[in-house]
């Protein structure tokens, strides 16, 4: 992952939601080997942000492109999205999930299932059923999800939710040697995550009005 | 995308075999109500054999509707559904995987079953091997049709009883060529009649496979985004 | 012998009827005996895996994960 | 959430005592089963007479009436350990319940096809809906919805609660629908060629029919002392499992 000229840019977003206007304007810029952490109230619109750079989510107005990247691919393809939502099935087993993940999105020179449960502190429950895990440790498997495909761009949304504080710190070297490897992270979050040299952007209510 | 493709078919067909997942139950939906209609209208053995090809495929029918609000809303719900919507994979394949899944879940065991079902009804045996045959081809016509009302009730409250509602008018042209198939195969005439219904539910299941996901992916598409 | 297997005209019957109990009872004796033999071992596996640790051994059903 | 007395019992409790002793039990069982099951076999296919009615179909009775047999003896265990379970909260009761429902219902089955394969050549018809057969199928069905809520709740206290209740109301349904099936087929066809009576036994046929039906009750047994083993086990490798989800963290 060494495309140095990566790059995402938005200019003029817009979202509504429910008939109710929730930011409009907003334009930012990051480059390769950078994060945004993007701060504000609840009801800011953090997540439609981040589900609007995902595609997750219409773009009313304006527009958001990656460049500098796969050019056969959109931004969705590049990205890896972490919501509330840990999108796990109960009855799969731990390493099953990121096995199937890993085919599903395309390995690549990614880390191996078993190397990214180590990366989380996962190991030990590999051949668990997901449904036997606590809230921390879904969390932690949904992130190691990201260590097994490779990805330019992470879409974070709240990561460290239900983590504790190791947790946390894992969750911030692995954060950090995405940055280092020239990804791009954007990432909601009440939490100061520790990014280095990242350009905070405020949400806030009123740029609606 | 093969690979994503292939790894999607196999993990539905894992989550549908597994704790909840309701494969079996199609299949047991399917014999309790075949069994209920005796119990309806009456253990008359001429009557029975009326009904039966009637009744066979109206159960089918309803038990392929019973696992169908499943097939994207258990995705939607968790949320594993974004992420499938941001792999490789075009939406159109998404929802062709899962029709597949669905089919091998649901309409290959009905198609086992149904013979089974046949006795107790009182089928002719020699129409057993075209009954087969008639489910064999239109049941992935079930699952591909029936993508598109799953998907259109996705995020629906009870979207199941919606999707049902949605979708059986379209399931009618193969309700009426599945009957007509193993009725033809009664009467007799060498099997001219029946080898025609044959070829009419194979076009719609070619023509179901090729439309519904089309039409399922743009429903995820208007509806989630 | 012939005589024996040709049960009276009604072989196909009688036979198929034997045939069919001998499969389902070995098929239920067979997955009985596996599934016991598979989470004994599985048992055994973890038990060890624990170290003793865990002569505790359970932990209450967690009920906000279904 | 916080477990009641019972629940804490069994959760922890670690039913020692029934496994050494099913342990013991298990050899001679099993050498008790084949050695009447294989005594069954050679009176039922060797050395019994014909009957003088159905001829050599009627070997096929060795088999279906035990199974028939142990189709309502393994409901009956299954209620009777439900309502164990339900009243006296008892660990070991409902894993007695779960484990007797696939072994019911495979003899169920069998008791429905072999009856198939003796109706076709004595009355000329694979199935009748007669009232005998019609409420042995509703029981093949009680059995499978019974196997299904099992296997639809993943925690096996919740799991065990749910199916006794189902297994409990559908011994009080059974009676109800054996009388509204033979009401029902009366009205529409009087009991006439499918009786079961059939002519009374001959004591030739006794001893291989007394035979078969003392194997496969040991059978049975035997079956559901090996499946209760393996539940316990499930339950242990489940708390293990759970416990190391636990441990984890550290």
């Amino acid at each position: 992952m060494t495309t140095s000229d990566l790059r995402l840019a938005a200019r003029d977003l817009a979202c509504i939601r429910g008939g109710r206007l929730v930011f409009e304007g907003l334009s930012f810029e990051v480059g390769a080997g950078h994060a945004l952490v993007l701060t504000g109230p609840n009801g800011a619109g953090k997540s439609s942000l981040l589900r609007q750079i995902a595609g997750l989510l219409e773009v009313e107005q304006g527009e958001v492109a990656l460049t500098g990247g796969d050019p056969e691919c959109g931004i969705a393809e590049q990205s890896h999205y972490v919501g509330h939502l840990d999108g796990l099935k109960p009855m799969m087993s731990v390493i099953e999930t990121l096995r199937f993940w890993r085919a599903f999105l395309g390995a690549g020179d990614a880390a191996s299932p078993d190397a990214a449960l180590q990366a989380m502190a996962l190991a030990p429950l590999a051949d668990l059923p997901v449904a036997y895990l606590s809230a921390g440790q879904k969390r932690r498997l949904s992130l190691a999800r990201l260590a097994v495909a490779p990805r330019p761009l992470w879409l974070l949304d709240e990561p460290s939710v239900a983590l504790d504080a190791a947790s946390v710190a894992r969750l911030r070297d692995f954060m950090a040697a995405h940055l280092a490897g020239g990804g791009i992270i954007v990432a909601a979050t009440h939490l100061d995550l520790g990014l280095q040299g990242a350009a905070e952007l405020r949400l806030t209510r009123e740029m609606a009005s | 995308m093969r690979r994503a493709f292939l790894a999607l078919v196999a993990r539905d067909i894992r989550l549908a075999a597994g704790i909840g997942g309701g494969g079996g139950m199609a299949v047991f939906f399917f014999l309790t109500v075949v069994a209920i209609v005796p119990l309806g209208v009456g253990p008359d053995r001429p009557v029975l054999e009326l009904l039966a090809p009637g009744m066979l495929w109206v159960g089918l029918l309803l038990a392929s509707l019973l696992t169908l609000d499943r097939m994207f809303q258990a995705d939607v719900e968790d949320g594993s559904f974004d992420l499938l919507s941001m792999g490789p994979l075009p939406l159109e394949l998404v929802a062709v995987a899962k029709s597949l899944a669905h089919w091998v879940v649901t309409g290959l065991p009905l198609v086992i079953a149904a013979p089974v079902l046949g006795i107790l009804l009182n089928l002719p045996p020699e129409t057993m091997p075209w009954l087969m045959l008639a489910m064999l081809v239109g049941t992935p016509a079930l699952s591909f049709i029936g993508a598109v009302g799953a998907a259109l009730t996705v995020g629906v409250r009870r979207g199941g009883l919606l999707a049902s509602l949605l979708v059986l008018p379209f399931y009618v042209p193969v309700l009426i060529f599945g009957v007509g198939a193993v009725e033809a195969a009664a009467v007799g005439f060498e099997g001219q009649a029946a080898r025609q219904a044959l070829l009419f539910l194979g076009a719609i299941t070619l023509a179901a496979i090729a439309i519904g996901p089309l039409g399922a992916a743009a429903a995820l598409r208007a509806i989630l985004r | 012998m012939a005589e024996f297997f040709h049960m009276g005209g009604y072989a196909a019957y009688v036979w198929t009827c034997y045939g069919l109990a001998a499969a389902v009872v070995a098929a239920l004796v067979w997955q009985s005996l596996s599934d016991w033999r598979r989470q004994s071992s599985l048992a055994d596996k973890l038990e060890k895996a624990a170290g003793g640790r865990v002569r505790r051994a359970a932990a209450p059903a967690r009920e906000d994960d279904r | 959430m916080s477990l009641t007395a019972a629940q804490k019992f069994h959760a922890y409790a670690n039913p020692a005592r029934f496994m050494a002793l099913s342990d013991r039990l298990l050899a001679p069982l099993w050498a008790l089963t084949l050695l009447t099951l294989g005594a069954g076999l050679w009176f039922a296919l060797f050395n019994s007479p014909p009957d003088y009615q159905q001829g050599e179909t009627v070997r096929i009775m060795y088999v279906h009436v035990p199974s028939a047999w142990l189709a309502m003896l393994g409901y009956s265990v299954m209620a009777l350990a439900s309502a164990v379970a339900l009243i006296f909260r008892h660990p070991l009761a409902d894993v007695a319940a779960k484990s007797a429902a696939p072994i019911g219902a495979a003899f169920t089955f069998l008791a429905l096809a072999t009856g198939s394969l003796w109706g076709k050549p004595m009355w000329g018809t694979w199935w009748e809906w007669d009232a005998r057969m019609t409420s042995v199928l509703v029981l093949f069905f009680l059995y499978l919805g019974y196997m299904a809520l099992w296997a639809t709740i993943e925690d096996p206290l919740r799991a065990a609660r749910a199916a006794a209740v189902l297994a409990l109301a559908g011994a009080i349904n059974i009676p109800v629908i054996r009388y509204s099936v033979v009401w029902w087929n009366t009205l529409h066809q009087p009991a006439s060629v499918f009786r079961m009576d059939g002519p009374t036994i001959a004591p030739a046929m006794l001893l291989p029919l007394g035979l078969m039906a003392a194997g496969f009750t040991l059978l049975f047994f035997t079956l559901h002392l090996v499946r209760m083993r393996a539940e316990i086990m499930r339950r242990r490798v489940r708390n293990l499992r759970l416990a190391r989800a636990d441990e984890g963290e550290a």
